[in-house]
């Protein structure tokens, strides 16, 4: 027993995947395949490493690491570079995107347009400007009537309670759960109630494009993995947070637990499976970004992803 | 070494040559580690890219620029002033000096960011919490620097001037403060390469102008052209800055006849 | 006994200064010990003795810079034991500072007292022909020889104005001539603003032709023994001597008396 | 000034207890800060809050805090070695004056973020790009230090000692070393003070071990009592740090009996 | 003219040391002009002159410390202008190490020829007493008096073991009996080991005293008269005195004459 498992390790391929970020329960279903053993079935020995700030994508790109987390919305970026980092989406993580915009319950910021008069705490991203400006034109609002401010703290509910600014961009899964925990008062609504477009995929798995074409099978197997991982999280969300907490006990366990809960209806949702990427949502959030005149260069909105690897 | 100096003309070639020798190597070096592959170009652009990005950028560049300088000199000002006050304060009085000291370096390793939010909360969106990182940045090295030199008077000519019913205050004018000044300055020298670093590092913290701003905002984006070209500008701003410390401290003190006793 | 010149400002009746039953200490050695001077108002006195017996310690403790574990320092009756600033020092390292050009570091207890700069300056400078500096005015520190760097200690200190000098070696690193001057010009000018001096100096003669009375200083501390004052020697000076006292028998005399003390203690 | 120092028993209580008294007031008034209100209690947890965190999450964090120790030190010896070497060779030779001051300047100028994938790229995910970082950080202070001290040897004492034919490596040894003491002492103490935080901002570089990590994880689950207690371990490793430097300085200058001429 | 003492080691009719035509600047002052001096191999000369005219900067130049503008040095026949380290240099301030006790200030120029520590700390111990510096073996330079650095700096320069010796005011902080001790023990070894040295001194019976020759500089750079070789005066010996050299007619004509030669310039 002790022997054959060995034997397997050491003929184990090594892979690294490199996080987009601190791990988090984005990540749950890759930390729950890697202690249940479904990478060592696939005869898979999978590093995970965190990455510097922004420089997942670089690392993947060089091959430093064969996948990692990005995110459709930031690899289009080094895509329609002038000199695009060769790597590839092989599967969504979430289905839909769940940012969306919090606010205090009693400013009654419900909607885009109620964001006028405002202060939004912005990231200063082109990108995120725009969406600002698209959801409150397709709300009726006039975005100029927003006062931007600078985003500087990490806890969003803080920075509200603090009335350091009254609306902030935030990930469902993570800042509105914290939110609720302290039971806080907020209001959020999600951005695809008021433009599809902006259905893209965040977070994403993605591949050394070299990596992909010399080593499908063990792409194949990796994702096959990885879905087993995130299904188990979908079904059992409590154990996929004590999972995730036993490896990074530095987590809150609660807000992991919490976060969990949430994330297990969305990491499949609609889909027809695990990771799938839908071409037609992918291509018009690219076409938004072309249209938006977002990017460098055109993107081919085409490209960039693939289901190849999910199967 | 007693000779006159003999600051020839071939001498002050050299003074200005070779550092600008260096510099342009190292920019050829960055090219060819380019261009040969060991560094993949979407990681690291060119001399060249940077050049054209600096071109096209430049007037924004310049904007950014002036606002971080703006900060920086400010910061600097008030992190010598707070440095040299301090550094006076516990060089008098022993308490202070005991008080102080754990304070002065647990100040220098509470990490900005774990701040930052309070910051904010407290100065606003402005300059204000800006300049207070600034100033706690560079304060400590000519605090630090300045009280080593303080206690490196000889003794004696401390006695002489007391013989002469000299004051405390005269002490610290006339022995203390031009004994120290070698110390001084090489604080200075420390604080002022962290000035524009620090302003950038603040500019961070958020903001709508300033190197710092511009340079998340590229980063963001992805422009690493653009992010090196604005590396580029702190570098060259910092540079000056340091060259102005070194005129200052050759006005300062005169009686240090050569700079390098080679 | 010498004559005391009568000042019209001060009390002749207390001496300019004067340490009473003075013991000093270095940390676990003691230098000097039951130490008994004084020099009266208008008079120099002299102090020698070995190299290393203790001068200077008791310069620096009648200079109010230590403070003797024993025994008080009184200058015109007050007690300023450990209170520098009233008499004027020269210590036995020049100590000029050298950030400041030789003009400034003469005029520095001018400026101490709070005169303006260039008022300060024209005083000191008035006195450089005096000291033989003409031309070193604008010179930093490190550009002069030993003995012009000393001759500025002096001037330096000849300037804070004091009524009370303590000198520490002040001719030591000047060439006969130079001292033979600047000797006759200290002697004239105490004379003359009615100032008294204690000096150090290791030339006997120049001892006997300062002073009124020299102190012999004896004893070897770093072996264990501190020093004392060991002879007192009064210079008699004849009312009208027909030539230069160096040649009279008093001189002589008195000379004579000085070397016995100072030899008596080498054995 | 000359007397025997009278280092009694109430003057080491006062050397040991008004800093530990300064540190307790600063306790206190950030205690009743918060309950005052004054800063809200979401934005920042009260010292006791802390101690909590401190205690529950006790393991994790000295299993966290030695590896930064280890990076720490790795990096400030050779920090340091490094800083010495460079002053050094800037000291005797004019022309690796000329060409490493601007390099010198520059390095300190890149801010880390921007060159981190180049780093973890070429030196993988492990110690070796933070030791890197640290050593970067912590040679500045101690170069700049050292070669100011090197150039304030009086001109007199080589000369001297160039009459008894010592070689410039005597030179070195008797003169410019135990001269630029002073100097060095200061620079050690402000890298010192920098080798800490250094590490731990090295290690927000990624990596899965060390106080950077921690902090960062904490930070980003929204916890401020951890993120407290994370500074709070910073802080007390890098005022040890400086302890142990005193020390060292006491040891290495014997010649200079009292520390403050007060 | 003097008697050089043969030695067996050089050749005696090269000087010891020599200075040709020497012309120094510093800056824009031309300190010293064509001086021409030498001190032959086993012969003790003296150097003497008013305070600031140019001493010390012959002796830097003689030890090459400081290269002449014009002229060159020589050692034996051999040029060392600007090359010093083979002749032993006295200089005017003490300069001894803050950071090193007495005994290794001392033993400096053994460590410096790569003896072992313990070997040249114990060869400098075995002199300390001759210069009575005994008990002062563990202290630091700020610790001892004047007169006990002056002592130490003399000490460091003999333990050199240099053949030809340059002094600066060897004993110009040092009382009359020390003075006297050192100055003799001097000459006692001097002679034995055949050694040269050029001393300075302000005192002329110093002077006359200990050296076979003593050179005369005179000038007044600082007024724009640089300094040169004014007078050379032969000190003859009695090969056979009855009595201390001191008392001797010989020895008062020399003093006469270099009395003369300095007096002579002052006017
Ligand atoms: N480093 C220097 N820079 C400029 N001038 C100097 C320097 N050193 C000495 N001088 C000048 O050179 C002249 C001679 O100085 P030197 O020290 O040789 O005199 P000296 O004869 O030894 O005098 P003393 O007997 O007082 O020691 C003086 O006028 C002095 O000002
Ligand atoms: N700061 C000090 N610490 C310890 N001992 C000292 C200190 N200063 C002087 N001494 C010791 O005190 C004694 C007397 O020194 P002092 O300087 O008074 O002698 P001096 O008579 O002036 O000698 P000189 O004629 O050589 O100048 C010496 O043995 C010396 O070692
Ligand atoms: N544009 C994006 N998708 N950015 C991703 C950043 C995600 C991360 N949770 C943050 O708050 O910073
Ligand atoms: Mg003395
Ligand atoms: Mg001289």
């Amino acid at each position: 027993d002790d022997n054959r498992q060995s034997a397997s390790a050491t003929n184990a391929t090594e892979l690294s995947l490199v996080l987009d970020y601190t791990p988090n329960t984005n990540h749950t279903g890759i930390y729950v395949a890697q202690s249940l053993g479904y990478y060592a079935e696939e005869g898979i020995s999978l590093t995970i490493v965190s990455p510097p700030e922004d420089g997942a994508d670089a690392l993947i790109g060089a091959g430093s690491v064969q996948l990692g987390i990005s995110y459709q919305d930031v690899m289009a970026n080094y895509l329609a570079s002038s000199t695009p980092l060769p790597y590839t989406a092989i599967g969504a993580v979430v289905q839909h995107n769940t940012s969306g915009i919090m606010s205090r319950q009693e400013d009654g910021i419900t909607r885009p347009r109620a964001m006028e008069g405002h202060q939004y705490a912005t990231w200063n991203q082109d990108v995120e400007q725009a969406m600002i400006r698209d959801i409150m034109a397709y709300d009726g609002g006039d975005y100029s009537k927003i006062e931007l401010v600078p985003y500087a703290v990490d806890d969003e509910v803080a920075g509200l309670r603090s009335n350091a600014f009254d609306c902030v961009w935030v990930y469902e899964g993570w800042a509105v759960q914290n939110a609720s925990l302290q039971n806080f008062a907020y209001s959020y609504f999600p951005f695809i109630d008021y433009d599809d477009s902006l259905d893209y995929y965040t977070p994403v798995i993605a591949a050394n494009n070299e990596f992909l074409a010399k080593n499908a099978d063990t792409a194949r197997a990796f994702m096959r993995a990885t879905r087993r991982g995130y299904e188990y999280a979908a079904s059992n969300p409590s154990d996929a947070a004590r999972i995730l907490v036993e490896a990074v006990p530095e987590l809150d366990a609660q807000l992991v637990a919490k976060s969990a809960e949430y994330l297990a209806g969305k990491y499949i949702d609609d889909a027809s499976e695990w990771g799938y990427i839908d071409k037609d949502r992918w291509a018009r959030f690219y076409q938004w970004l072309n249209d938006n005149g977002l990017v460098e260069t055109t993107l081919d909105v085409d490209a960039g992803f693939t289901n190849d690897y999910l199967a | 070494m007693k000779h006159a100096p003999s600051d020839t003309t071939s001498r002050k070639a050299k003074r200005i040559g070779i550092p600008l020798a260096v510099v342009a190597g190292t920019i050829i070096c960055w090219h060819l580690a380019i261009i040969s592959g060991l560094v993949p170009n979407f990681l690291m652009p060119t001399p060249l890219q940077v050049a054209q990005a600096l071109a096209s950028d430049w007037q924004l560049l310049a904007s950014h620029a002036g606002t971080t300088l703006v900060e920086a000199a400010i910061g600097l000002a008030a992190g010598v002033a707070l440095g040299f006050v301090a550094a006076v304060a516990m060089d008098r009085f022993e308490v202070i000096y005991l008080a102080l000291s754990p304070l002065i370096t647990i100040s220098q390793t509470i990490p900005t960011v774990a701040i930052a939010p309070l910051l904010v909360l407290w100065l606003g969106y402005g300059i204000l919490p800006k300049i207070v990182l600034i100033t706690l940045t560079t304060f400590f090295p000519v605090a630090i620097s300045l009280i080593a030199g303080f206690t490196s008077v000889d003794p004696d000519t401390v006695n002489m001037l007391r013989s002469m019913g000299a004051s405390r205050w005269d002490i610290f004018r006339y022995a203390k403060l031009p004994e120290a000044a070698d110390h001084f300055f090489s604080g200075l020298k420390i604080s002022a390469t962290y000035a524009i670093i620090g302003a950038v590092i603040a500019e961070w913290l958020g903001g709508d102008a300033g190197l710092g701003v511009y340079m998340t905002r590229v980063r963001k984006s992805f422009s690493y052209d653009r992010m090196f070209a604005v590396i580029i500008v702190i570098s060259a701003l910092s540079l000056m800055l340091i060259k102005i410390i070194d005129i200052l401290k050759k006005i300062c003190m005169p009686w240090k006849h050569t700079e390098r006793n080679e | 006994m010498a004559q005391a010149i009568p000042t019209p400002t001060e009390q002749t009746a207390l001496p300019a200064i004067e340490g009473r039953n003075l013991e000093i200490r270095y940390d676990d050695t003691t230098v000097v010990a039951q130490a008994n001077l004084h020099v009266n108002a208008g008079e120099i006195c002299c102090l020698i003795g070995k190299s290393g017996c203790g001068k200077t310690t008791i310069l620096n403790t009648l200079a109010g810079l230590v403070t003797p574990t024993q025994g008080s320092v009184l200058s015109f009756g007050e007690d300023v034991t450990g209170k520098p600033g009233s008499i004027g020092y020269m210590l036995q390292k020049d100590l000029l500072l050298p950030h400041l050009r030789i003009i400034d570091n003469a005029a520095l207890p001018l400026l101490l007292k709070g005169q303006a700069k260039q008022e300060a300056r024209e005083t000191a400078a008035r006195l450089f022909p005096t000291f033989g500096l003409e031309g070193t005015e604008g010179l930093w520190p490190h550009q002069l020889s030993g003995g012009m760097r000393q001759r500025v200690a002096l001037l330096r200190t000849y300037v804070t104005g004091a009524r009370c000098l303590l000198l520490d070696e002040p001719f030591s690193a000047l060439d006969a001539i130079t001292r033979a001057d600047m000797r006759s010009w200290f002697t004239k000018v105490t004379q003359k603003l009615g100032l008294s001096a204690l000096v150090i100096t290791h030339d006997v003669d120049e001892a006997v032709s300062l002073a009124q009375r020299v102190y012999v200083l004896a004893g070897n501390p770093r072996l264990g023994q501190p020093s004392t004052i060991h002879a007192e020697i009064h210079v008699e000076r004849n009312e009208s001597p027909n030539g230069p006292f160096e040649l009279t028998e008093e001189f002589l005399q008195a000379k004579r008396s000085v070397w016995a003390a100072l030899q008596d203690n080498a054995q």
